[in-house]
């Protein structure tokens, strides 16, 4: 509770200190197909206490440069369209806004780790092929339902297990952050292992051995050195560094 | 189609800013445990010496007896402190201990997994490390 | 070998050299001073007193998989690519059977006295 | 000649109905090759958005029934619902629910372990079954999770679907550019499922996805396919101020209040019985006449609005039960719902129209079925019940795979592909659009004509207004914003963005129509020159088809099997 007002007031406060309303939008532009390095392109915009950075991108869109080239669906962190650099971090441009990022000068760039398909749109196939390759699905017989068939059960308690890592958006925020990330592109990524974890804390899931023998690899779970920075950065509360951590406790023999 | 990976290489690996003290500590961990190995394989061919006869060994010695030399034992024993420890609790980690408890998150989200506990240990493994180097310091620049 | 496998082996060296590294410092500064423990007298005594030496000889094995499979896993996420990482692997055992050998050559000769 | 691939059947939309389309073809046929084309990445689509429930009758040992929600539902359609057809989706529907569990979804759950249910609008049991306040979204992961396990599923993400190309008598394929390299292509297949959702973007205000434009529905429409009951648009009750996101019905079905400046939850003065949790169409109109009596709010950005009250429900309930809710509150409007009241205004958050089609998901063109949102079966009449609309996905997503996979694997083509009308597509998208020239930025003519639909056929219609957004609707189509100042190829959303304006127009057109036509009162669509219901004249529903000049406008008669149409009251 009291983080949250703190948070809430850091907000409001922060408005306050950039007394100026506008600010200079610094996006990163860069077609590979046509262009040899990045440039910026910087743009003044006017904005509210609500205007996100998203906001502010599409601004630039509809009046200033109609060629921004930026994903966007949902606009409000559901769809993990818009994950991005700003102001040096990984965050999605709907979830951040202008006024509590305290600077006059708003950078956006597309997210590291990822090969960039222009602007600020990076291809995200690898994260969509490792998801995959964990079996994110509940592994076992009777999957299929028949006519009278009921509910698995699941107390509460027991969904309480993994709901957290099934949040994920698959935004790969996390991916662009870890530094295990930055230099080996065959990791599997917090993203993946996250997953992997949320199937495997799955009471109705009987695919955790299967599980376990892919993500033991040598770019599997073992490069990640609990840097932490992608539970810091995810925006839906994942923590794959807790899902990864647990799950290497099975490998290890101290879980079951 | 022509590809920029745009990854954050070497940089982003190394740089423990943005992030907080664990990004730094992930940094030490790797920096000691290299420093660390430097030495070992510096030590053991120091060592190796003893083969051949006193004067050898006391030639070798006096190497380290200089400010120099005391400087590099000084990090190495601060490297080894802080390696070691904040060793313990990586493992520990890797384990699955004192990691959190999954629960659903409320916004705004802080992660279980990077808790206090975590980051009292990384600052009490820099301190040790401080510690024991001044420590150290004494002994090798006391006399 | 499998990666947890490896990464068992990474884990169970680094707590046995806990407790063994902190042994050989201990030595070497709880049983006299610190000078006078790294004189060449004293030290081939310790080397001749075979319960340490194999003591020396576990430290050794210990950190050098440690270490090196330490260095192994760095390198491994610096760069990939078949050919790399095989290098990668080779040579770090390389480097680690190296070390041990060497290293072991020192502790037997000086425990054998032939110095 | 342009690129082509061929499948055996497309599905275009990686929504909720096109990925359980997706699952039933794959599970009918392993050796059937389907692609899913999407404009958005797999789990981008919109119905990640969804919060509240999807409806269902699970508990009838504790007193519901499958009857009672086929009654709740053709009640809260206005009795403009074909019968038939809810019939289905109820009977469907408990299934599913337990499939999508067996998949992996997430539902909340009682103490006992068994699915959890809550109270939404309209319903005379607590029959939305939820998982937390994300339902679609858990819903999209399990269904996309689902679809990984299958080989012969193929996923062309960002993939835009220009046109649907057929011979007259059956379809033949579609025309798409893949954004990343802006290639275009025809994609060839035997089956086509149109799972492409909503249109809600033609307004505003409004609680959907920048991505819900009605590229879909307006394709089939100028392949010649109808467009059913588009007058009717669900305006939802709560959407927040200023940025129109979603506040859930389940925020009402949890215990939420709606007051006025008065501090009074003036519910009472509308819908005794159910209050706040009366279906939306009749709350949204209290609100508007709320206001209009001047008992409304001034939101900071000067816009009329109420409050939604949550603070009685108390915080940890919120937080468990209301978490995405509380942290839109937060993030978006700076409120947090346990302190303060929430300011909400209706917004438009549903299209009950869309492509014309049978009980099963059948156009009237042979090899397309529609499904989800974009489809119209009439399963919702004139106003959808919360919580009935995912089900509707899943159900039709269900009922069409099946029925387009055994169509794909038995059908032969039995003439040659058309190719001159992918020449045409490609005129009509290159040398339009794409090399077209003009004065008017095409992102202010898109933020005008949405601005007329939400100034001229919002909640309470008259045919003055509607007349006059209809004129000025075509002022602005005439003028010359249809180019793209972006050169590039590469992920050239400024090209897609124009071909959606462009839908749009077409799509508004057909809405403010139908509109005008319908001169009476009936669910969603409410005139206040015709406050009644008029069953001797409008029991029916409206189609639209394409004319180059204006659309075709005509009737379809209403499917009545039990109940007959009485005054509906809550
Ligand atoms: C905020 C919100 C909350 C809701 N909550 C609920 C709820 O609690 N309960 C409930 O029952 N209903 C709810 N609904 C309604 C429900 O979410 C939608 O009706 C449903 O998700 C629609 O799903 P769909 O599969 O038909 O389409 P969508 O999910 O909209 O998917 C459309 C797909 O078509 C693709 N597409 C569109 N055009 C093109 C093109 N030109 N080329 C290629 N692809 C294209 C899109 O990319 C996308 O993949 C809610 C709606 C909103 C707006
Ligand atoms: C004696 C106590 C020691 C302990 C408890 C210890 C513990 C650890 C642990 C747990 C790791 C894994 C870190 C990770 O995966 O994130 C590690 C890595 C490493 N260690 Fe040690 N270690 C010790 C001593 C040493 C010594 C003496 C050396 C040098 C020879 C060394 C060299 C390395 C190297 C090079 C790494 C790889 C660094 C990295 O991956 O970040 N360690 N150590
Ligand atoms: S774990 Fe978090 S940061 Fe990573 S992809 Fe999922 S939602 Fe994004
Ligand atoms: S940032 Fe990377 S190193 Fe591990 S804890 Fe997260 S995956
Ligand atoms: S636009 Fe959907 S997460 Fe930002």
């Amino acid at each position: 509770m009291s983080e949250l007002s703190q948070t809430m007031a850091e907000e409001e406060s922060s408005t306050e200190v950039s007394s100026s309303k506008t600010i200079t939008l610094r996006i990163a532009k860069f077609n590979p197909e046509h262009d040899s390095t990045q440039q910026f392109a910087d743009f003044k915009l006017p904005y509210e206490r609500w205007t996100t950075v998203l906001d502010a991108i599409l601004d630039v869109k509809k009046h200033l440069d109609h060629s921004v080239a930026v994903r966007y669906s949902c606009r409000q962190a559901s769809c993990g369209s818009c994950g991005m650099k700003i102001n040096g971090r990984p965050r999605l441009a709907c979830f951040t806004k202008i006024s509590e990022l305290n600077s006059d000068v708003v950078t956006v760039e597309p997210m590291n780790n990822y090969p960039i398909v222009r602007d600020l749109v990076v291809n995200l196939e690898r994260m969509f092929t490792t998801h995959k390759k964990m079996q994110p699905y509940v592994i076992r017989e009777d999957t299929e339902i028949t006519a009278p068939t009921k509910e698995f059960k699941q107390t509460p308690e027991e969904l309480e297990e993994y709901i957290q890592f099934a949040n994920c958006i698959k935004c790969g925020l996390c991916n662009s952050a870890c530094p295990t990330m930055a230099t080996d592109s065959s990791f599997l990524g917090p993203q993946a292992l996250g997953q992997a974890y949320r199937y495997v804390a799955d009471n109705r899931d009987k695919g955790k051995s299967s599980r376990l023998k892919i993500i033991d690899e040598s770019h599997g779970i073992w490069r990640c050195h609990f840097a932490g920075s992608c539970s810091q950065v995810c925006p839906k509360g994942v923590d794959p560094a807790m899902g990864i951590q647990l799950l290497r406790g099975y490998l290890l023999g101290f879980r079951k | 189609m022509k590809r920029n990976e745009n990854k954050e290489g070497i940089k982003g690996m190394a740089n423990p800013g943005r992030y907080g003290i664990e990004r730094v500590a992930y940094w030490l961990m790797r920096i000691t445990g290299l420093g660390l190995l430097a030495y070992l394989i510096g030590h053991v061919y120091e060592t190796s010496n003893i083969v051949n006869g006193k004067t050898a060994w006391d030639n070798f010695l006096s190497l380290t007896q200089t400010t120099e030399g005391h400087v590099v034992l000084t990090l190495v024993i601060g490297m080894c402190v802080f390696h070691t420890a904040n060793g313990i609790r990586v493992m520990l980690g890797h384990g699955g201990f004192g990691v959190g408890k999954p629960a659903r998150p409320d916004y705004p989200y802080t992660p279980a997994s990077q808790n206090n506990m975590h980051k009292l240990c990384i600052y009490a493994s820099i301190g040790l490390a401080a510690l024991a180097m001044m420590y150290g310091m004494s002994v090798l620049f006391g006399e | 070998m499998r990666e947890s496998t490896i990464m068992k082996i990474h884990y169970g060296t680094a707590l046995g050299a806990v407790v063994l590294v902190a042994v050989h410092v201990l030595f070497r500064i709880t049983m006299m001073n610190y000078e006078d423990s790294l004189a060449y007298e004293n030290v081939l005594a310790n080397y001749k007193y075979i319960p340490y030496a194999i003591m020396l000889e576990l430290i050794l094995v210990l950190l050098s998989v440690h270490g090196f499979n330490g260095l192994r896993v760095i390198l491994l996420e610096l760069k990939q690519g078949r050919s790399y990482e095989k290098a990668v692997s080779y040579g770090c055992i390389a480097g680690m059977i190296g070390l041990v050998a060497y290293g072991s050559r020192t502790i037997l000769m000086a425990s054998m006295g032939m110095t | 000649m342009v690129d082509s691939i061929e499948y055996d059947l497309i599905i275009v939309g990686s929504g909720l109905a096109g990925l359980r389309a997706a699952i039933e073809a794959a599970k009918t046929s392993q050796t059937l090759k389907i692609g899913v084309v999407s404009k958005v990445q797999v789990m981008r689509s919109h119905s990640v958005s969804a919060e509240g429930g999807t409806a269902a009758v699970l508990f009838e040992e504790d007193g519901d029934s499958v009857e009672s929600h086929i009654y709740d539902t053709v009640k809260g359609s206005d009795f403009l619902a074909d019968q038939d057809v809810a019939e289905r989706l109820c009977k469907e529907m408990p299934k599913e629910v337990y499939q999508l569990e067996h998949w992996g979804m997430p539902w909340s759950r009682r103490k006992d372990g068994r699915i959890g249910q809550r109270n939404f609008g309209g319903y005379s049991f607590p029959r939305a079954t939820y998982a937390s306040d994300k339902v679609g979204f858990f819903e999209m992961q399990t269904l996309y999770d689902t679809c990984l396990k299958f080989d012969n599923i193929s996923f062309l993400n960002e993939w835009f679907v220009t046109a649907i190309i057929h011979d007259g008598q059956q379809f033949m394929g579609i025309t798409a550019i893949e954004l990343s390299s802006g290639t275009f292509y025809t994609i060839r297949a035997k089956g086509l499922i149109i799972a492409t959702g909503g249109a809600g973007r033609i307004y505003s205000f409004s609680t959907y996805a920048l991505s819900s434009t009605p590229d879909g529905i307006d394709m089939a429409y100028r392949a010649g396919l109808a467009l059913k009951d588009m007058e009717f648009v669900q305006f939802h009750p709560t959407g927040i101020l200023p940025s129109g996101i979603l506040i859930t019905e389940g925020a009402r079905g949890e215990g939420g209040y709606l007051l006025n400046t008065n501090n009074e939850r003036f519910m009472k003065n509308y819908a005794p019985s159910k209050m706040e949790l009366a279906p939306r169409d009749i709350v949204s109109r209290a609100i508007m006449s709320e206001i209009r009596d001047g008992r409304g709010f001034k939101h900071e950005t000067g816009v009329d609005c109420m409050k939604l009250d949550l603070r009685h429900i108390g915080d940890a309930v919120i937080r468990e039960k209301l978490g995405a809710i509380r942290e839109i509150s937060i993030k978006f409007s700076g409120i947090d719902p346990s302190q303060e009241p929430i300011d909400i205004r209706p917004v438009c958050h549903y299209m009950m129209g869309g492509i014309h089609t049978n009980i099963d998901g059948a156009t009237e063109l042979k090899g397309v079925w529609a499904a989800g949102e974009a489809a119209c079966n009439s399963v919702h009449g004139a106003n959808r019940l919360g919580a009935n609309s995912t089900s509707e996905c899943i159900v039709w997503g269900k009922i069409t795979g099946k029925i387009a996979a055994e169509y794909a694997l038995n059908s032969n083509r039995t003439s040659q592909f058309p190719h001159h009308l992918v020449t045409l597509e490609e005129k009509r998208i290159y040398d339009g659009v794409f090399r077209g020239q003009g004065d008017y930025n095409p992102y202010e003519v898109r933020q005008e004509l949405t601005d007329i639909m939400n100034d001229k056929a919002y909640v309470y219609r008259t045919e003055t207004d509607l007349v006059e957004g209809l004129k000025r609707l075509r002022e602005i189509r005439a003028r010359t914003w249809k180019h793209v100042d972006d050169k590039a190829k590469e992920y050239n959303t400024n090209f897609s963005n124009v071909m959606e304006l462009d839908s749009m127009f077409r799509v508004a057109e057909v809405v403010l129509l139908g509109a005008i036509n319908r001169r009476e009162s009936r669910g969603s669509h409410s005139r206040l020159d015709y406050p009644n219901r008029d069953d001797t004249n409008f029991l029916h529903h409206t189609l639209a088809y394409y004319d180059p000049k204006e659309p075709i406008m005509k009737k379809h008669p209403v499917t009545i099997t039990r109940y007959q149409p009485v005054e509906r009251k809550y």
